[in-house]
């Protein structure tokens, strides 16, 4: 038994800066990969409730208000619903094919988060492949969606299956590109915005996630802004090409509801229609997961240079409970704001005691051990909650591309710039090595 | 059951084998053209697995017989095997389309235009 | 005119020999869109004849909102067939009523006092600026903009709000009567038009701010449901989509009807008969709505608002057509009277259903999404297609 | 330390492979063959990442699965394949090609049960942590580079091949 616990606290030991994955430490690595689904899940039940409620007052209306205190329950609400749904199998489709295809999508959307790094230790493994392994899985969902079109045996579902994997093999081509010129950024390890290397460094590159955030760290400039402008125009084409990856607003033509009713899963209800919501909505994390990783300092806390130091770093240390108490602070402000009326007492008291968790989160994060094994995570996920807000303006602002100008925009636009950039990071990196190479000699 | 436990190079030779019988049994016996090409595919991948074992196996080879950490030409070759699955699936998948197109049929045994 | 024959749409079967080969050969894919599609306004059935994404041919099934609106008017009075043209265009409601009232007003050879022409006037222009907002929302909806709908939709509410307390009625008003009005008009109307128009005013800037210089509303709409004007005259498409094909028609202009005459306003014109100038020349002609409504609402005179009409209407035999500028198009009655209390025949010519038949040619070769940006733009409403 | 779960993993990984194989060539339906094979094919990235291959596994999952396989599955959804489902499914001399397939099948158990001796227990010491980086020197590295030809090759080849597949599924060119 002594052996069990041994094991289990080994990993607690403040000594090991590595995931449990990489440390082979099995037992902590299933504690992540649940918390992690649970956090994802969370994540889109979340996302689920501010989509409706961003978007909705944008368009100058309230979105969901009638379950729990602005509509804070309505996720849980739809959620139960879909499940009670009856589950439709058109009587013409292929049941088996039918049957998996949502599940292969939901499968590839939740395996890429193995190797999200959320903290320099905040990860189910470390792979030395991450960032290809994240984006071949993500690639997967394809598949899914494909078969998912052709087993509803129906025409609308065909065609956004077709538009669907057309779409998403030639958006991850400009994908790619981009990804790669980061990669090649954590090959250049000198310091700033054109700094490639410094005398002593060898230059090896990484495509493992936790080793990009940390290249970025050594090199103290986020990718975003590293031989600017070359860092900003391939997350540029990154963060197109993701929206296009997720089938999301301006570039949701697989379900078009107005041409193509829902596209691919227009047969589809209940559980298994709640199955692609769940993917498509974590697959939104996970491409926002990549951009932030590999563009924007991954865990790291904004201002590292301009506002250095131990005084900086405690007052960051602050910011996550003070977000968790401006957002509880806002909750009571809006208990007050709540009519006065007898009906409203159960809803009032809801908000009341949401505001409290949050605010009692909040406190929880000024805890020292606390604020220094959750910030990381904290600053990773209101990356995330950035990108997450940018698909929901996105989808308030824009009209939907029509399907050739997709393509054209894909292929003809992204995929050339892409390749530029690539090219010319190469260049000035080996450019700035020779210089470097001629200082130092 | 000692081997049977232990894992070694042999066990993924013996299961890189039985895909390649399964490939060519699928190549040998179906009519369907595309079912053929994944056939193929079937035993390209039983190649790879054979070089990605074999490469492991060298790794674990002293340097002085051309193995060491560094010895992952099997590797590289599975890379290459996998690059000329992807140009084989294209153009095969692509003849398949000319081929549809003009007899409305994806058999095999109909595809006899040159048999005169 | 130029000859009819020239202009006639290319049969589906030339236009099947000449597509382009020379990609993917694919089968054709007949698909059903609709009556029950979210982009089709109503229930417009049209079967698509698609090779891959690209439209070969379509057809139209109408007949789903058939309520026989002509075979009733022979069958009341003329009055009591005046609330049933409301159902037609029940989004333009009340140019329905105005033109209806006009021409039976023509057959009875009276004329609305001045007083009521104006209000008449500022109804009509309110709601062709609410048919127009409609038709913005719903049009920005299919093209994938979801949010100038609300948008519309909450201006047009001011809109509605003026007609329900003019008459009680928010959609199919009955705002008119033959040779005038019934309701002389509220307490505050002038002002609550007044702060209409410098409500919406800023509101025409909001909606343009999101969609005219939009790229991706740009690509959709630009170079898509090209129709000339010539192939416009010939299928007798009118309205701003007739306009927008460069042919400079209103009958507010050409033949004036209630006291259009007085008012100073600018028929909008586009060049290329393209989605993207259809919507500019929606957008111009809710400004220059505004502008009559100005003239209007400080110019009305004070007077009767009823002509002296009979209280039983039996027109003389005859026939009359008469046509107004609906917001879709012209708007045109044929009424036939044979001395007694019902008409003989009432024929309508609505706007929506002839600007229908311009789908098939302004889609031929295009794509599925444009199919949808032409329906929108078309603006049909069903309800006056079927009748 | 050896992983603990290497057999159990392999045996769960090969009899996915097996099983996916055994699918791809008995199913009617192509597309549950393509859906068999995806499998198999994962199962083998998954066997990849057992020998330390991870660069590879990752390739397999990005070109095989979601390049190839995703081809495959336009393609049988661009033709009919109701027509094919319905005819008979193996040509006549299946016969032949399984005696023949068995043969080589005996060939093979010859060869490991003679040559067993021949491939003694690899020894596991190399981790995965530099793998791409060392695939990578063998493919571009300044001294070590023995591939770079190759690889060019490789690129023209894919080259030819997008051409090609172009020229034979256009109709006219």
């Amino acid at each position: 038994m002594g052996w069990l616990v041994q094991y289990v606290q080994s990993y607690l030991d403040p000594r090991v800066t590595v995931s449990p994955g990489a440390a082979g430490n099995v037992f902590w690595a299933l504690v992540y990969i649940l918390l992690v689904f649970a956090g994802v899940s969370l994540g889109v039940i979340c996302m689920n409730w501010l989509e409706r409620k961003i978007l909705a007052h944008m368009q100058v209306r309230l979105g969901p208000m009638r379950v729990g205190p602005h509509g804070l329950l309505q996720p849980i609400a739809d959620a139960v619903k879909l499940l009670i749904k009856e589950d439709i199998i058109p009587a013409e489709a292929d049941a088996v094919v039918f049957w998996v295809a949502p599940f292969i999508v939901v499968l590839a959307a939740f395996t890429v988060f193995v190797v999200v790094p959320f903290g320099p230790a905040h990860a189910i493994t470390d792979m030395n492949i991450g960032i290809l392994f994240m984006l071949g899985v993500s690639s997967l969902s394809v598949l899914g969606i494909v078969t998912a079109g052709w087993a509803s045996n129906s025409h609308y579902p065909l065609i956004g299956a077709l538009r669907s994997s057309a779409q998403m093999v030639s958006y991850e081509v400009a994908m790619g590109l981009a990804v790669i010129s980061a990669i090649l950024m954590t090959s250049l390890n000198g310091f700033g915005l054109y700094g490639v290397g410094g005398p002593d460094t060898p230059g090896i590159g990484t495509l493992s996630m936790i080793g990009i955030v940390r290249a970025q760290e050594a090199q103290h400039v986020w990718f975003l802004f590293k031989f600017f402008p070359l860092g900003l125009i391939a997350f540029a084409i990154f963060a197109i090409a993701m929206v296009a990856e997720t089938n999301r607003a301006p570039f949701d033509l697989p379900e078009a509801e107005s041409e193509l009713t829902a596209g691919f899963h227009t047969e589809y209800s209940g559980f298994r229609w709640s199955l692609f919501f769940l993917a498509e909505y974590s697959a939104m994390i996970a491409v926002s997961s990549i951009a932030v990783t590999l563009w924007v300092g991954g865990w790291l806390r904004p201002f590292p240079n301009a506002l250095g130091g131990a005084t900086w770093d405690l007052a960051f240390s602050f910011v996550p409970g003070l977000a968790f108490l401006f957002l509880a602070g806002m909750t009571f402000y809006n208990v007050r704001r709540m009519p006065k009326h007898p009906f409203f007492k159960i809803q009032t008291m809801g908000l009341a005691g949401f505001g409290a968790v949050l605010g009692l989160i909040g406190l929880i994060l000024f805890v020292p051990p606390v604020r220094d094994r959750v910030g990381d995570i904290f600053w990773f996920v209101a990356k995330v909650a950035a990108f997450m807000y940018l698909y929901i303006w996105y989808r308030g602002t824009f009209p939907r591309y029509r399907f050739d100008q997709l393509m054209k925009v894909g292929w003809k636009v992204l995929l050339p710039i892409g390749l530029g950039v690539l090219i010319l990071t190469a260049g000035a990196g080996i450019v700035g090595l020779e210089m470097a190479q001629h200082v130092t000699h | 059951m000692e081997s049977m436990l232990h894992i070694s190079t042999l066990h993924y030779l013996v299961l890189g084998a039985a895909l390649f019988l399964l490939g060519v049994v699928g190549v040998l016996t179906r009519r369907n053209v595309i079912i053929v090409l994944m056939s193929i595919e079937l035993i390209l991948n039983a190649v790879n697995l054979n070089l990605v074992a074999l490469s492991h196996y060298w790794q674990g080879m002293s340097v002085r017989f051309g193995g060491g950490p560094g010895a992952l030409h099997g590797q590289v070759f599975a890379i290459f095997i996998i690059t000329d699955a992807a140009a084989e699936a294209a153009v095969g998948l692509g003849i398949l389309i000319a081929f549809f197109r003009n007899k409305e049929t994806v058999n095999v045994d109909e595809v006899n235009l040159l048999k005169w | 005119m130029t000859d009819p024959k020239t202009l006639s749409p290319p049969s589906l079967e030339t236009h099947v020999a000449a597509h382009d080969d020379t990609f993917l050969d694919t089968n054709e894919l007949v698909i059903n869109m609709g009556p029950q599609h979210p982009a089709t306004h109503g229930v417009l059935r049209v079967i698509l004849r698609l090779d891959g994404e690209k439209v070969l041919g379509l057809e139209c099934v109408i007949g789903y909102l058939h309520r026989g609106v002509e075979k009733i008017g022979e069958n009341r009075t003329y009055a009591m067939f005046n609330p049933y043209v409301d159902r037609m265009d029940y989004v333009a409601a009340v140019s329905n009523g105005l033109g209806y009232c006009e021409a039976v007003e023509k057959l009875l050879n009276v004329e609305a006092p001045p007083r009521a022409q104006y209000i008449r006037v500022i109804l009509t222009e309110l709601n062709r600026i609410a048919s127009h907002q409609l038709w913005l929302g719903t049009h920005a909806l299919d093209i994938g903009a979801i949010t100038p709908l609300f948008y519309t939709f909450r201006d047009r509410e001011e809109i509605l709000k003026i007609f329900e307390k003019y008459c009680g009625a928010r959609l199919t008003t009955h705002a008119f009567r033959i040779g005038g009005l019934q309701y002389e008009s509220y307490d505050g109307f002038e002002q609550d038009v007044k702060n209409f128009i410098s409500f919406f005013k800023p509101k025409i800037d909001e909606y343009e701010e999101l969609l005219t210089t939009n790229r991706i509303w740009l690509e959709r709409t630009k170079g898509v449901g090209v129709i000339s004007g010539k192939d416009c005259i010939a299928l007798g498409v009118t309205g701003p989509v007739l306009r927008a094909s460069g042919v400079k028609w209103d009958i507010r202009k050409a033949q004036p009807y209630a006291n259009y005459k007085n008012f100073d306003f600018e028929i909008p014109i586009g060049l290329n008969g393209d989605t993207y100038d259809r919507y500019l020349v929606r957008m111009v002609e809710m400004r220059q709505a505004l502008r009559i409504l100005e003239q209007a609402v400080n110019g009305i005179p004070a007077g009767p608002i009823m002509a002296k009409v009979p209280k039983v209407i039996k027109p003389p035999v005859g026939e009359v057509y008469h046509s107004i500028e609906a917001p879709k198009g012209e708007l045109g009655y044929f009424i036939v009277s044979d001395g007694s209390t019902q008409p003989y025949r009432v024929r309508v010519r609505p706007p929506s259903f002839v600007n229908l038949q311009a789908l098939d040619l302004m889609c031929r070769g295009q794509l599925v999404a444009d199919v949808i940006a032409v329906i929108g733009t078309l603006d049909i409403v069903l309800g006056e297609v079927d009748r | 330390m050896a992983p603990v779960a290497t057999p159990f993993f392999f045996y769960l990984l090969a009899a996915t492979m097996i099983i996916g194989g055994i699918l791809v060539i008995t199913r009617k339906n192509a597309v549950h063959s393509a859906m068999a094979l995806i499998t198999a094919l994962l199962a083998q990235s998954g066997i990849y990442l057992m020998l330390y291959a991870p660069f590879v596994a990752g390739v397999q999952i990005i070109l095989y699965a979601g390049g190839i396989m995703v081809l495959f599955l336009f393609v049988i959804m661009l033709i009919s394949i109701e027509r094919t489902m319905k005819e008979r499914q193996f040509n006549h001399q299946w016969l032949i090609g399984i005696v023949a397939a068995a043969a080589l099948g005996g060939l093979f158990i010859a060869v490991y049960t003679r040559g067993k001796t021949l491939f003694p227990e690899g020894r596991l010491t190399y981790a995965e942590g530099q793998n791409t980086q060392a695939v990578a020197d063998l493919l571009y590295g300044p001294h070590t580079g023995m591939y770079m030809f190759s690889f060019e090759i490789a690129s023209l080849l894919l080259l030819v091949a997008i051409i090609g597949a172009v020229v034979m599924a256009k109709k006219r060119i």
